[in-house]
């Protein structure tokens, strides 16, 4: 049983109003061809989880600047200049969150978690609508889950049964969003049998992944 | 002359000690690196995902998977390790880095940073920065003096929208090397040529002015 | 004549579909993996770190390093994968288990289940069975009907301590398989022989019993 | 500079009343060798905070059976007899943790955060004494970090400056101790230079490891 599947199954899978995950930081490990398939296939409202809005051409951000985008959920806009000019605008609402707070609230969906509390934020608007916890002279805020309907995975690696290796920095975000929605489909560089595989070197295990295909 | 960003980066060099894990912002923080003392080894910290962030490669010798965290080729050097974005900022939140280095638009007398949007002007997103200056056991600023306009950076109360409240440790500029404590900015060394009474006009906040100086460097 | 554990473990078996992810705990549960219809494939995890959980290895052939959440020696198939703890019960707890099936002390009518310490008797400790009665899609209660000395162990409420609340969906024994509905246990199949009236007497909780029931096998 | 040190490096480290965190699950991935180092230098009052307490002749077991403990944080007592006996005759004080809570406390500790919302307990008497929380219908725990003094780390193979890896089963609890304590001590099995593991097999880095001796 493979979970490598044809470009066109993929194709089916997103429609208007979907709330999407994608890997990457600034569009390194983002995978391109799943992003051209939503762009190709012209869903809008989409709601979009990712570290940044990549750049004009490249990334996320080419969603951005085909308008397909309701409203993006990130860390940093600064590297697309076409995200800002739609916030501003009015037709693109951007909601920041510290990294490392977007990672845990990523994580928290797919490790049964109802929130974090963390320090990150507080003292600064982030933390505006927020729950706030003081304990042994710490302040926190709580941070609760973000989930998704689809992920979208650039691995280095998978094999047939799903399981995922990573090079260097193109694996941030991708083994958590991996865990956060409910249906994953991984763009892998290369494809190899199930079995061939070190059992210690796989990051992302198999059952958490859908559907694959080739990068 | 000395350009600011080696008067800078030299300072900033010497408040690391051999073994520290450092995180050094984009821009004037990244040139900290080039000034370190042989006898100090830093490991820095690469946000998007490592540790053992080594220089710029050589034309055509870049990894399209291996770039630091403004997005440019970097190396990892040997026994560096890779990881995902949670591990990345649970070493920056869990107090694992020795120091972060970042710029400012704003800095205040209680330590308050600002760095990371102009409202209605330029709003980038604050990207790791905030998991940074709360996370970090020191935070450096290095940045220069004033901003281009003339106008001073150092407050008496930040009025941009904040990247963390009370956090900054440590202010270094091409006129001095300040220290920001419970009674306020403590002026503790002078580049060469600077006077406190330069430095002061310089700075909204009151500088609090020891005896002896020491000259930076 | 069949086993206890042999009826128990075909009629759970069957209540899998191909590819779920499943968590056996120690004892009878384990024997569900030897009842798989052939056109079902399972993956099963262990919650010391791994999925791809395969047989016993043939003596001689254990890895000290290769165990499963009993300490026994085990194996891992092609294509498992290995991960920490907190990976390990983000599986578990983030509700990507298709089912755990579990032994039990007691269990009731509201679905709650208590089978991990008897005050003052025995107090092993939950181990990791709190997170898999919480996390798991479906909760699969694998035991003998009644205790050794013969007093019921499906309650109208359980006395023991509980291991989790309202979460038991399934309870198969040697006598029946019952759903736990919102109006009350469901007597769903009998086994070959047993009637409505002779598993009523070993059950505390009154059965709600539908006008026909199936035959369990 | 490697981290590699002599034995006698490590017992100066250990004193009473520390709190430890050790590896391992069911003594698999337990570093044996740090633990008898312990055992010799009879240090007394330890706060332990592992998966189980091992077997009597095995693991944190040693310690239990050598009466070097005051309190242990762990998931599960069951298979060393001698454990139950010493917390019924009131000599050791026992929490009992969720093994999925006590993966996470750990790792809040570790990564800087306050606490988690976790389902775990809810409605047994696990949740004694904690704040409780409900939102969209789900309750939820706060459970609040475990910091240590050392953890004692088994790898099966470690690079002079520190970075790890696992074997299967024996990583567990592991790679979670390693962030949490403020020294960190590992047994490896392999001993290698740095710079000889690739940068994406590692599974902890090096940063967090203080001292490395041959198990």
């Amino acid at each position: 049983m493979t979970k490598v599947v044809k470009r066109e199954d993929v194709y089916d899978k997103f429609c208007d109003g979907q709330i999407i995950m994608i890997g990457g930081f600034l569009a390194v490990g983002t995978p391109e061809v799943l992003v051209d398939i939503m762009v190709e296939k012209q869903i809008k409202d989409l709601t979009v989880i990712t570290n940044d809005t990549g750049f004009v051409g490249k990334g996320t951000g080419k969603l951005v600047v085909n308008k397909q985008l309701k409203k993006a959920i990130v860390s940093h806009i600064g590297t697309n200049q076409e995200t800002g000019k739609q916030m501003n605008a009015g037709e693109l609402e951007v909601e920041l969150v510290p990294q490392g707070t977007l990672a845990e609230r990523i994580r928290c969906a797919g490790a049964g978690l109802g929130g974090v509390l963390t320090p990150t934020g507080v003292g600064t608007i982030v933390e505006e609508g927020k729950e706030k916890f003081t304990y042994d002279g710490k302040t926190f805020l709580l941070e609760k889950p973000l989930f998704a309907d689809i992920a979208l995975i650039k691995a280095a690696k998978a094999d047939t049964g799903g399981n995922l290796v990573y090079r260097y920095s193109a694996r941030n975000f991708n083994p958590l969003i991996a865990m956060a929605a409910k249906l994953v489909i991984v763009e892998a560089e290369e494809i190899v049998e199930e079995g061939s595989l070190d059992p210690d070197e796989i990051i992302t295990p198999g059952i958490f992944v859908n559907m694959i295909i080739k990068g | 002359m000395v350009s600011p960003k080696e008067i800078i980066g030299k300072r900033i060099a010497k408040l690391f000690k051999d073994g520290d894990l450092v995180n050094l912002g984009i821009g004037m923080p990244t040139a900290v690196a080039n000034y370190l003392p042989n006898d100090v080894k830093i490991t820095l910290q690469s946000e998007n995902g490592f540790v053992g962030l080594g220089p710029t490669p050589l034309e055509g010798q870049e990894d399209k998977d291996v770039v630091n965290a403004g997005g440019q080729p970097v190396t990892i050097l040997p026994g560096g390790a890779c990881f995902d974005s949670a591990m990345s900022f649970a070493i920056i939140r869990g107090g694992h880095l020795a120091a972060t280095v970042l710029g400012a638009l704003q800095v205040d007398e209680q330590g308050n940073l600002a760095n990371w949007m102009i409202p209605g002007k330029m709003v980038p997103g604050m990207g790791g920065a905030m998991d940074l200056v709360a996370g970090a056991r020191k935070v450096i600023i290095a940045m220069e003096h004033a901003a281009k306009d003339g106008s001073p950076k150092i407050l008496k109360q930040c009025t941009l929208p904040l990247t963390a409240s009370r956090e900054v440790d440590f202010i270094v500029t091409e006129l001095g090397f300040m220290e920001v404590t419970t009674e306020g900015i403590v002026l503790k060394e002078l580049a060469p040529g600077v006077t406190a009474e330069d430095i002061q006009a310089k700075t909204e906040a009151k500088l609090i002015i020891p005896q002896t100086i020491a000259v930076m460097g």
